[in-house]
C-alpha cells in the first residue's frame, strides 16, 4: 500500500498512529513520575484525534461519543487524577532508576517486530485502508505490558496499565471502527472505576510499606527463606 | 426371602450398627445395640453366603443409586456368597467380643461411638464391594470401606504414631484405589460399559489385558499388603482396637484378594501364564519376608500383622500356581490351586482372627503388646491360653489343623509342575514350593517364639503376674473361631465338596476326585498320587492321650523347683528372652533386615575391670522404607520445594509470566 | 422473562441496600434474606429454562440456555448459604478486627455487587458485556481483599487487581479480534458481539482471527480460572480476604470465567474445525493440576492450602473440558457443581477454625475434634470429600473424567494418578495434625452455624449416591451444547 | 473283601507296632557298634528297652510352674511319631495306614512333634530350655525345606506323594541310575543327621549347655514322660532310617501279603538297617561336632544337593 495514495486523513491517522507508539517508547523510557503522566495524556489525546478522524472518514457517527469519552477520561481526567495522587503522596519528582533503558527500548523494538508479525493474518483479512495500524495497536499493548513489567513505582505500573487499554481502544477503532456502543460505555465505565480504585490502592500501599515500590510487595510467596 | 435380600439385610444392619447407638442415650445400651446388629448383620451375611454357595445361584439385580446411566448393579454368586462366609464368621466372632472388649474405651477421651460409626459402615463397604456388579459401585463400596477403616486407624489420635499410620494408610488405599480403577478403566474401554456382564463379554487384546492386570494387581495387591506395596500394614493394623484389628487382617485383606480374583479369573475372561509366574514370584517373596519380619517383632499386634503378609503371600502362590496352570491349559490343576488358595482365605481369617482377639485378651488384661514384658499367661488365663494355642497350631500349618489343609494343597499343585510344557516352569514351581517349606517352618518358630515367651514360662512383669480370665463375651467369640479352627482342619473334604462350586463358575472345572473317597479321605488329584486323612490323624492323637492318661494314669507327681545348676532359685529375668530366642535366624538371614544395634559396656574403671553395666539395644527397620518409600517422599518434597521457586512473590515477576505466556502462544498459534 | 430482570434487579437492589444499611446489626440478617430471594428468582428462572427451552431477552442482550442456568442456580445457592456464614462470622470479625461503619457497609454491598456482576457475567448474550461482568467482578471484589488493612491483605490486594487487570486486557482485546472476525460476516454490527449469533455463523468466521482471539482470551479468562501461571494472584487473594469472600471466589468466580472460556471455546470449536483449543486446554489443565498439587505440600496457611486445591480442580476441570467429548464434559460440568459446593463449605469451616485458632498458620491449629468436635469433623469430612473419596459427589465427578481420559488419551491417565496422589498427600499431611491430637491451650471454641456446611454435604452426598434425573437431564442438556451431541456409546 | 480289609488293617497295625518296637533296638544296635568302634565296653542290645522300662516304672517328677502344656506334650510327640511310623512302610507295601498321609503329611508329622517338644522347652522358664527351643526350630526351618526338596524330587520322578506309591514306582522301574536320586539320598541323609540331632549337628550324648540342643529341651522331663520322649526320638531315627533304606533300596520288600514275601521283607529291612547304622556310627566317629552357625551352611549344602536333584530330574531325565 501506498501511503501518498491516501487520503490525508487517513494519512493523518496513520501518521498519529507513529506517535502514538512514540508515547509508548517515551514511557518506555521516562524515568520521571510527571512527565510519564504527561505522555500517558499525550497517548490519549492523540487516541482521541485518532478517534475522531475515523469517525470523520468513516461517518461512524457513535465514534464521535468515543472520541469524547477518550478524551475526557484518557486525555484529561486519568491523568490530572494521576497527578494530583502523586502530588498528594509527594512521588511526583521521584526518580525511578531504570536498570538499563537501552535494553528496554531494545526489546520494545523487538516487541513491535513481533507485533507485526502476529497482527498479519488481521492485516491480510481487514478490508480497511488503515488496517497497518492494528500492528501498532497490538504493540502499544505489549509495550505497555513491558512498562508495568519493567517498573517499580506503583503510579508507573497503572500507567502501564491504561496505556493498554489505550492499545485495546486503539486497535478496536482502527480494524472496526470501534465496538457496539453499550460495550464501549461499559468498558469506560469499568477504567473509570479502575482509576478511582487505583488510587485509593496508593494510600492504602503507602500506608503498610510507606512507599509506593511494588517490588517491596513480596510477603507472600512460596520461596522458603 | 431370596439370598440377595438377605445380603442386603447384612448390609443394612451393618450400617444402622453405626448410625443407632448415636441415637440411643447411655453408651453401655449403645454398644450393646451395635453389635446385636453386627452379629445381626454376620448371620444374615453368612446365611446368603451359604444359600448362594451351597445352591449355586447366581442372583444379579439393579438398585436405583448410582450415576444417571449407570445404576449400580449387584450380583451374588458362588465366588461372592464364598467371601460373605468369611466375613460373616470373623464379624460374628467380634461381635460376641466386642462388648467387653470395649468397656474400656468408654471411659477414654475419644466417643466410642465414632467407633461404632466407622466399624458399621467399615463392614457395610466389605459386604457391598463383594455385592458390587459394575466398577462405580464396585469402587464407591471400596473406597467406603478405605475411608470408614482409616477413620478405626486414626481412632486413638493421641498417639503420633496412629496419626502417621493413618495418613500412610489412606495414602496408599488411595493410590491403589486409582490403580484398580484404571484397570476397570481399560476393561471398559474395550467391554464397551461399566457393568461387569460388559467386561467379560469384551474382548480385550492381549497387550491391554496384561495392562490391565498390572494395574489390578497393583492395585488390589496393595490392599492386600503384598511386598513391596505394604508399608501401611504393619503400622494400621496394629493400632486400631483389636477386634477392628481381627477384621482388617482376618478379612480386609480378603476382600482385596476377592477383588483380584474376581478381576483375574472373572473378568479377564483368558488368563496368561506369565501373569501366574507374576503372582506367584511376588507372592513367594511376601511370604517369606513377611514371616521373616515378622519372626524378629517383639510387638505382639505388629508381629501378627506381619505374618499378615506372609500369610496373603502363600495365598498369591496359591494363586500364581492357578493361574500358570489355567493359563497353560491345565483347568484341573488351576482348580487346586484356586480351592487351594480359597481354603487358606477361610483359613487364614479364621485363624488370624482368632489371634488378634487373643492379642486384644492379653492386651485387655496386661494393657501390654510387647512380648518381653509377658510370660506365664497359661496360669492365668487358661482360656484364652488355649484357643491361642490352638491359633499358633494352625497358623504354623501343622496336622490336622486347617492351616495345614491349605498348604498342603498348594504344595499338590505345585507338585503337578510335570504337566507343563515348559521346563523352566517345571524347575520354578517346586523351588516355590520349597520356599513355601521354609516360610511354614520359620511361621512354626515364630509362633513357638510368641506362644513360649507370652504364655508359657513365668510371668516378666507385674501386669502379667496379675492378669484375670477375660469376660465371658470375648472368651465365647475366640472359643468359636477356635473350634472352627478344628473343623476346618479336620473335614477338608466336606469343605471342599462346598467349595468346589466356585472353580466351576471362574474356569468351569470342579474337583470330582478330591472327594470322590468319603468324608474321611481327602484326595486332591487321585488316591495313588496323593492322600490325607486328618479324621484319622486327630483320631490318633486323641487315643495315644486316652490310653496315656487315663488307662494308665501316672501314680504319684512329684512337683520341685526345676535345676538351677546349683546357683540359687531362678528368677523370671533369667528366661529367654524373645530377642534371644530369634537371635540364630537373625544372625542367618542378616542381610533381610536393617539391623542397628549397639551394646554398651559401663565398667568402672580401667579396661579390663568387670563390667558394671550392660545396655543392649537393637533396632529393626523395614528394609522398603530406606529402598522405596523414603527416596520417594524425598523426591515429591524436592519437587514442591523446585515449583515453589516460580512464586517469588514479586507481582511484577507474575506480570513477566502472562507476558511470556502471551508471547509463547502467539508464537505457537502463528 | 420476569424471573430473570427479577434477578438481576433483586442483587442490583441488594447492593444499593446494604450500601446504605450494612453496619446496622441486623444488615446480615437482611443479607440473608436478599440471597434468599435470589435463590427463589433463580429457581423461578431455572424452571422456566427447563420447561421452555432456551429464552432469549428482548434486544438479545440476555441468554440464558441449560449451560448457564444450571450455573446461576449455584451461584444464587452458593451465595445463600455463605451469606447464612457470613453473618455472623462478619459480626464475629468486625468486633475482633475492628471493622469500622464503612468497611462492612462496603463489605455487605460489595457482597451482594459480586453476585450481581456473577449473574450478569453468566446471562449475558453479548461477549462484550461478559467482559465487562468479569471486569466488574474483579472491581466488585479487590477491596474485600484489603478490608483487613494489613499489609498482607493490601499486598495481596494490589497483586489481585493488576494481575486480574491486565489479564482481563487481554481478554478484552481477544473480543476486540472477535468482534472483528465477527464484523466481516455479520451484517448487523450490533449483532456482531451475540453470543447467540456468533455460535450460529461459528462455521464462517476467520479461523486465523479466531485463533489468536483465543490466545488472548485464554490468557484473559485463564488469568481469572487461576491456571498455571498465571495463578499467582488466587492464592494470596483467597487468604488473606474475609472467608465468606474466599467461599465465593473460589466458588464462583473461578467457574464463571471458566464457563467464560468455554463458551469462547465452543465458538472456535465451531470456526477451527481442529481441536487446537481443546488440546491448549488440557496443557493448561494438566500444568496446573500438577503444579497446585505440589504447591499443596508447601502451605502454612490453611486458607491458602484450600486455594491451590481449588487451582487443582480447576485445572482438572480445565483438562477435562479440553479433552471435549460427552463422558468429559459432563464430568467437567458435574465437577464444577460439587467442586463449588464442597470447597465453599471448607473455607467457611477453614474460616471458623482460624476463628477458633485464633490464626491462619496451620502449625498452631491442633486437635479440633477436641476442641470443637463438629467443627473439627467437618474439617476432616469436608476434606475427605475435597479429596475426591465416595460417596460424595466428587468422587463421581473424578471417576468419570478419569474413565474419559482412559478412553480418549490412555497415557495422560498416569499423570492424572499420580498428581491426584501428589495432591491429596500434600492436604491430608496438613489436615491430620489440625483435627487430631491433643489441642494447644488457649484454643476455645467459638460460636458457629455449620448449617452451610451440612446442607453442602448432603447436596455432595445426593450427588454421589443418587444423582436426581432432573439435574442429569440438566447435565445432559449442557453437555449436548458444548459437545454438539450426546454419544451414547461413549459414555460407556 | 471287608475280609480282605480287615486283614489289611491288622497286619497294617502290627506292622506299626513291630516299627516302634524296634525303634530301641536300632538305637542300641548304634551305640553298640559305637562302643566297639570307640574300643569301650558295649552296653547289650535291649539296653534301651531297660532304659524304657526303669523311666516308665519312676514317679512323675514335675517343675513348680510346669502347665498342661508340659504334661500334654509327651503324649503328643509320641502319637505324632506313631502316626509317622504308621505311614512308613516298613515290610509289607500298600497298608492302608499308608493312605492316611503322603510324604508332606509325614513332614508336618515332624514338625507338630518338634513344635509341642520347643514349647515344652520353653513352659518352664529355664534359660536352658528356651535356648534348646531357639536353636532346635532354627535348625528345623533350614532343614525342612530341604527334606522337602529332596522329597519331591522322588515325587517328581514318581509322580506321587504317597510312600508306598513310589516305592512300587521305583521296584517297578528296576535298577535305574538316576543322577537326581544320587543327589536326593546324599540331601535327605545330611537332613536325617540334623533332624534325629545326630553329630555333627548335635550330640545326644552331651549335656554341655553350649553344644546340647535336642537335650536342652527335655531337660526339666522325668519318668515316663522322659520315657515317651526318648522313645519318640528312637521312633524318628528308625523312620529316616526306613525312608532311605525302603525308598532307595526298596528290593526285598514284600509287595504280596502272604508269609514268605513278609518273611524275606523282615529279613531285608533287617539287613538294610544293620548296614544304615554301621554306615551312621562310622561317619559320627569320624567327624567332629560343629558350631551352630555352621550348620546353616551344612544345611544348605543339603538343600542344594536337594536343588540339583530336583534339575537333574527335569533337565536330564525327562527333558523338555
Amino acid at each position: 500500500m501506498d501511503l501518498a495514495k491516501l487520503s490525508l486523513s487517513d494519512q493523518a491517522v496513520i501518521a498519529s498512529a507513529a506517535l502514538i507508539l512514540f508515547t509508548s517508547f517515551i514511557m518506555l523510557a521516562q524515568a520521571r513520575i510527571r512527565p510519564l503522566i504527561y505522555a500517558f495524556a499525550w497517548q490519549g489525546v492523540l487516541l482521541a484525534l485518532i478517534t475522531a478522524l475515523v469517525a470523520l472518514v468513516s461517518g461512524q457517527s457513535h465514534l464521535y461519543i468515543s472520541a469524547a469519552l477518550t478524551l475526557g477520561l484518557k486525555a484529561f481526567l486519568i491523568p490530572w487524577m494521576l497527578h494530583r495522587l502523586a502530588v498528594r503522596l509527594n512521588v511526583q519528582h521521584e526518580v525511578e532508576p531504570l536498570a538499563n533503558p537501552s535494553i528496554l527500548l531494545l526489546i520494545g523494538s523487538a516487541l513491535v517486530i513481533f507485533s507485526y508479525y502476529v497482527s498479519v493474518p488481521i492485516v491480510q483479512f481487514s478490508t480497511l485502508v488503515i488496517r497497518n495500524t492494528v500492528a501498532v495497536s497490538v504493540a502499544v499493548v505489549l509495550l505497555g505490558m513491558l512498562v508495568m513489567v519493567a517498573r517499580d513505582k506503583a503510579i508507573a505500573q497503572v500507567v502501564g496499565f491504561m496505556s493498554i487499554e489505550n492499545g485495546l481502544f486503539f486497535a478496536a477503532v482502527v480494524s472496526t471502527y470501534g465496538m457496539p456502543m453499550v460495550v464501549e460505555l461499559g468498558i469506560a465505565f469499568d477504567v473509570l472505576v479502575a482509576a478511582v480504585l487505583f488510587g485509593v490502592f496508593f494510600f492504602q500501599i503507602r500506608a503498610s510499606i510507606d512507599s509506593l515500590d511494588v517490588s517491596r510487595l513480596n510477603r507472600l510467596r512460596e520461596i522458603d527463606e | 426371602m431370596a439370598a440377595l435380600d438377605i445380603a442386603y439385610v447384612a448390609v443394612l444392619a451393618a450400617a444402622l450398627s453405626g448410625v443407632l447407638p448415636l441415637l440411643v442415650a447411655r453408651r453401655r445400651y449403645a454398644q450393646r445395640v451395635a453389635f446385636a446388629l453386627l452379629a445381626v448383620s454376620a448371620i444374615a451375611a453368612i446365611v446368603a453366603g451359604a444359600s448362594a454357595l451351597t445352591g449355586e445361584t447366581t442372583l444379579a439385580e439393579r438398585l436405583p443409586l448410582g450415576l444417571p446411566w449407570l445404576k449400580w448393579h449387584v450380583r451374588l454368586d458362588v465366588l461372592s456368597g464364598f467371601f460373605h462366609i468369611v466375613i460373616g464368621v470373623v464379624v460374628l466372632a467380634t461381635s460376641f467380643y466386642g462388648p467387653s472388649y470395649l468397656r474400656e474405651y468408654e471411659s477414654g477421651q475419644n466417643d466410642p461411638t465414632v467407633l461404632n460409626l466407622a466399624s458399621g459402615f467399615f463392614i457395610a463397604g466389605m459386604l457391598l464391594v463383594l455385592l458390587a456388579d459394575d466398577a462405580f459401585s464396585f469402587m464407591v463400596a471400596w473406597e467406603v470401606m478405605s475411608v470408614a477403616s482409616y477413620l478405626l486407624v486414626t481412632f486413638q489420635h493421641e498417639h503420633a504414631a496412629n496419626r502417621r499410620a493413618g495418613f500412610l494408610y489412606l495414602l496408599m488405599a488411595q493410590i491403589g484405589a486409582v490403580g484398580i480403577l484404571l484397570g476397570f478403566g481399560v476393561l471398559a474401554t474395550f467391554g464397551g460399559h461399566f457393568t461387569f456382564d460388559a467386561m467379560r463379554g469384551g474382548n480385550v487384546p492381549a497387550a491391554w489385558a496384561s495392562v490391565a492386570f498390572a494395574l489390578a494387581f497393583f492395585g488390589f495387591g496393595m490392599k492386600a499388603g503384598m511386598i513391596p506395596v505394604h508399608a501401611w500394614l504393619p503400622e494400621a493394623h496394629p493400632v486400631t482396637p483389636s477386634h477392628i484389628s481381627a477384621l482388617m487382617s482376618g478379612v480386609m485383606l480378603k476382600v482385596a484378594i476377592y477383588g483380584f480374583m474376581r478381576f483375574t479369573f472373572d473378568l479377564l475372561v483368558d488368563v496368561q501364564w506369565q501373569w501366574g509366574v507374576a503372582v506367584l514370584l511376588i507372592g513367594a517373596g511376601s511370604a517369606l519376608f513377611g514371616v521373616l519380619y515378622a519372626y524378629v517383632q517383639q510387638d505382639l499386634k505388629r508381629l501378627l500383622a506381619y505374618s499378615s503378609i506372609e500369610n496373603i503371600g502363600i495365598i498369591l502362590m496359591a494363586l500364581g500356581l492357578s493361574l500358570i496352570f489355567v493359563g497353560g491349559g491345565h483347568p484341573v490343576l488351576g482348580a487346586i490351586g484356586l480351592v487351594a488358595a480359597l481354603y487358606h482365605v477361610l483359613n487364614h481369617a479364621v485363624f488370624k482372627g482368632l489371634l488378634f482377639l487373643g492379642s486384644g485378651a492379653v492386651l485387655y488384661r496386661t494393657h501390654e503388646r510387647d512380648l518381653e514384658h509377658l510370660g506365664g499367661l497359661i496360669h492365668r488365663m487358661p482360656v484364652t491360653a488355649a484357643v491361642f494355642l490352638v491359633g499358633c497350631v494352625a497358623i504354623s500349618a501343622l496336622p490336622p489343623l486347617n492351616g495345614f489343609v491349605s498348604e498342603w494343597l498348594i504344595f499338590q499343585t505345585a507338585l503337578q509342575a510335570p504337566a507343563l510344557e515348559n521346563g523352566v516352569l517345571r524347575t520354578l514351581l517346586p523351588i516355590a514350593a520349597a520356599v513355601l517349606a521354609l516360610t511354614g517352618a520359620l511361621a512354626a518358630a515364630t509362633f513357638v517364639k510368641v506362644y513360649g515367651i507370652a504364655f508359657l514360662g513365668k510371668a516378666r512383669t507385674r501386669h502379667a503376674a496379675h492378669a484375670r480370665e477375660v469376660p465371658r463375651g470375648m472368651r465365647v467369640g475366640m472359643v468359636l473361631l477356635a473350634a472352627l479352627c478344628l473343623l476346618l482342619g479336620v473335614l477338608p473334604t466336606t469343605v471342599i465338596g462346598v467349595i468346589d462350586a466356585i472353580p466351576q463358575l471362574l474356569i468351569g472345572q470342579r474337583l470330582p476326585s478330591a472327594t470322590a473317597h468319603g468324608w474321611l479321605w481327602l484326595t486332591p488329584v487321585s488316591p495313588d498320587i496323593a492322600s490325607y486323612s486328618a479324621p484319622l490323624v486327630l483320631l490318633a492323637i486323641a487315643l495315644s492321650f486316652f490310653i496315656g492318661r487315663r488307662l494308665l494314669p501316672a501314680r504319684q507327681v512329684r512337683r520341685t523347683p526345676p535345676w538351677d545348676c546349683g546357683f540359687g532359685p531362678l528368677t523370671n529375668r533369667m528366661q529367654y528372652t524373645s530377642t534371644a530366642f530369634a537371635m540364630p535366624i537373625r544372625r542367618i538371614f542378616a542381610p533381610v533386615w536393617h539391623v542397628q544395634e549397639q551394646v554398651e559396656v559401663t565398667r568402672r574403671h580401667e579396661a579390663d575391670a568387670p563390667p558394671t553395666g550392660l545396655r543392649h539395644q537393637l533396632h529393626i527397620e523395614d528394609r522398603t522404607w530406606l529402598a522405596l518409600y523414603e527416596p520417594i517422599g524425598h523426591y515429591v518434597i524436592g519437587a514442591a520445594r523446585a515449583i515453589g521457586l516460580i512464586q517469588t512473590g514479586s507481582v511484577r515477576t507474575y506480570l513477566l509470566y502472562s507476558f511470556l505466556t502471551l508471547l509463547f502462544l502467539l508464537w505457537i498459534v502463528t | 422473562m420476569t424471573s430473570l430482570w427479577l434477578l438481576l434487579a433483586i442483587a442490583l437492589f441488594g447492593t444499593a441496600l446494604l450500601a446504605l444499611i450494612g453496619h446496622l446489626p441486623y444488615a446480615g440478617r437482611v443479607s440473608v434474606i436478599i440471597s434468599a430471594a435470589k435463590v427463589a428468582a433463580s429457581l423461578w428462572l431455572a424452571y422456566g429454562v427447563l420447561e421452555h427451552g432456551p429464552l432469549l431477552s428482548a434486544g438479545k442482550l440476555f441468554f440464558v440456555d441449560a449451560f448457564n442456568v444450571y450455573l446461576i442456580v449455584l451461584t444464587t445457592f452458593v451465595g445463600f448459604t455463605t451469606a447464612i456464614f457470613s453473618h455472623r462470622y462478619m459480626a464475629h470479625e468486625a468486633d475482633v478486627r475492628g471493622l469500622g461503619h464503612r468497611r462492612m457497609r462496603l463489605y455487605h454491598s460489595m457482597y451482594h455487587a459480586f453476585l450481581f456482576a456473577m449473574l450478569a457475567a453468566l446471562v449475558a448474550n453479548n461477549l462484550g458485556i461478559l467482559w465487562v461482568a468479569m471486569e466488574g467482578a474483579t472491581l466488585a471484589t479487590v477491596l474485600l481483599v484489603s478490608i483487613y488493612r494489613t499489609p498482607e491483605s493490601v499486598e495481596a490486594a494490589w497483586k489481585y487487581f493488576v494481575l486480574c487487570g491486565v489479564g482481563i486486557a487481554q481478554a478484552l482485546f481477544g473480543t476486540v479480534l472477535l468482534y472483528f472476525a465477527a464484523e466481516q460476516v455479520i451484517p448487523n454490527r450490533d449483532d456482531a458481539l451475540l453470543w447467540t449469533v456468533l455460535y450460529a455463523t461459528a462455521g464462517s468466521l476467520d479461523p486465523t482471527v479466531l485463533t489468536l482471539a483465543f490466545v488472548f482470551l485464554l490468557i484473559g479468562y485463564g488469568t481469572k480460572v487461576g491456571l498455571v501461571p498465571l495463578h499467582n494472584w488466587l492464592p494470596d487473594a483467597h487468604s488473606e480476604g474475609p472467608t465468606p469472600m474466599s467461599a465465593i471466589l473460589s466458588g464462583l468466580l473461578l467457574n464463571v470465567a471458566l464457563y467464560a472460556l468455554v463458551r469462547v471455546k465452543m465458538l472456535v470449536d465451531g470456526s477451527l474445525g481442529t481441536n487446537l483449543a481443546g488440546h491448549l486446554l488440557m496443557g493448561f489443565g494438566l500444568v496446573s493440576f500438577m503444579a497446585a498439587g505440589l504447591f499443596l505440600h508447601r502451605q502454612r496457611d490453611i486458607k491458602r492450602m484450600f486455594s491451590y486445591s481449588s487451582i487443582e480442580h480447576m485445572g482438572l476441570m480445565t483438562f477435562a473440558f479440553g479433552i471435549g467429548g460427552t463422558l468429559a464434559t459432563f464430568g467437567a460440568l458435574l465437577h464444577m457443581t460439587v467442586h463449588s459446593l464442597a470447597k465453599s463449605a471448607l473455607f467457611v469451616t477453614a474460616g471458623h477454625v482460624s476463628q477458633v485458632a485464633g490464626t491462619q498458620r496451620i502449625e498452631r491449629i491442633r486437635g479440633l475434634i477436641r476442641t470443637q468436635p463438629a467443627l473439627g469433623w467437618s474439617l476432616l469430612i469436608g476434606t475427605v470429600a475435597l479429596a475426591g473419596f465416595p460417596p460424595f459427589g466428587l468422587f463421581a465427578s473424578e471417576f468419570l473424567v478419569l474413565t474419559a481420559t482412559i478412553n480418549s488419551w490412555p497415557w495422560l491417565a498416569l499423570p492424572l494418578l499420580v498428581g491426584l496422589s501428589i495432591a491429596f498427600a500434600g492436604l491430608f499431611r496438613h489436615l491430620q495434625p489440625m483435627v487430631y491430637g491433643e489441642p494447644p491451650p488457649g484454643q476455645t471454641p467459638v460460636r458457629v452455624n455449620l448449617l452451610p456446611v451440612l446442607a453442602h454435604m448432603v447436596l455432595l452426598l445426593w450427588l454421589g449416591l443418587a444423582m436426581p434425573g432432573f439435574l442429569a437431564d440438566w447435565f445432559k442438556q449442557a453437555t449436548v451444547l458444548i459437545t454438539g451431541s450426546w454419544d451414547t456409546d461413549e459414555l460407556l | 473283601m471287608p475280609n480282605d480289609t480287615v486283614l489289611a488293617w491288622l497286619l497294617a497295625v502290627v506292622q506299626t507296632l513291630l516299627f516302634i518296637g524296634a525303634a530301641p533296638l536300632l538305637a542300641g544296635w548304634i551305640k553298640r557298634v559305637k562302643c566297639h568302634m570307640q574300643n569301650r565296653a558295649a552296653p547289650s542290645l535291649i539296653q534301651p528297652y531297660r532304659d524304657l522300662a526303669k523311666l516308665f516304672r519312676k514317679e512323675l517328677v514335675l517343675a513348680e510352674n510346669a502347665s498342661w502344656l508340659f504334661r500334654a506334650t509327651p503324649y503328643i510327640v509320641f502319637a505324632a511319631l506313631v502316626l509317622a511310623a504308621a505311614t512308613v512302610p516298613l515290610i509289607a507295601l500298600s497298608s492302608p495306614t499308608a493312605a492316611i498321609a503322603d510324604v508332606i503329611v509325614l513332614v508336618g508329622f515332624f514338625a507338630l512333634a518338634r513344635f509341642f517338644l520347643a514349647l515344652a522347652g520353653l513352659d518352664i522358664g529355664t534359660a536352658f530350655g528356651g535356648m534348646g527351643s531357639s536353636r532346635e526350630m532354627t535348625i528345623a526351618s533350614l532343614s525342612e525345606p530341604a527334606m522337602l526338596m529332596a522329597v519331591f524330587t522322588l515325587a517328581l520322578t514318581a509322580h506321587t506323594t504317597n510312600l508306598s506309591e513310589a516305592i512300587e514306582h521305583n521296584l517297578a522301574a528296576g535298577l535305574v541310575l538316576r543322577p537326581s536320586f544320587l543327589f536326593a539320598l546324599l540331601g535327605l541323609t545330611m537332613v536325617a543327621i540334623a533332624e534325629c540331632g545326630r553329630i555333627p549337628i548335635d550330640n545326644p550324648a552331651t549335656h554341655l549347655e553350649l553344644t546340647m540342643v535336642h537335650e536342652a529341651m527335655v531337660l526339666e522331663y522325668a519318668g515316663r514322660n522322659l520315657a515317651l520322649l526318648e522313645w519318640a526320638g528312637q521312633i524318628k531315627l528308625m523312620i529316616y532310617g526306613v525312608l532311605i533304606a525302603n525308598i532307595f533300596w526298596p528290593w526285598g520288600i514284600a509287595e504280596t501279603l502272604d508269609a514268605a514275601a513278609l518273611g524275606v521283607g523282615v529279613v531285608a529291612i533287617a539287613a538294610k538297617l544293620t548296614g544304615l547304622g554301621i554306615l551312621l556310627v562310622v561317619w559320627e566317629t569320624v567327624i567332629a561336632k560343629m558350631r551352630l552357625f555352621r550348620v546353616p551352611q551344612f544345611l544348605g549344602f543339603a538343600f542344594l544337593l536337594a536343588l540339583l536333584g530336583m534339575l537333574t530330574q527335569v533337565i536330564l531325565e525327562t527333558g523338555t
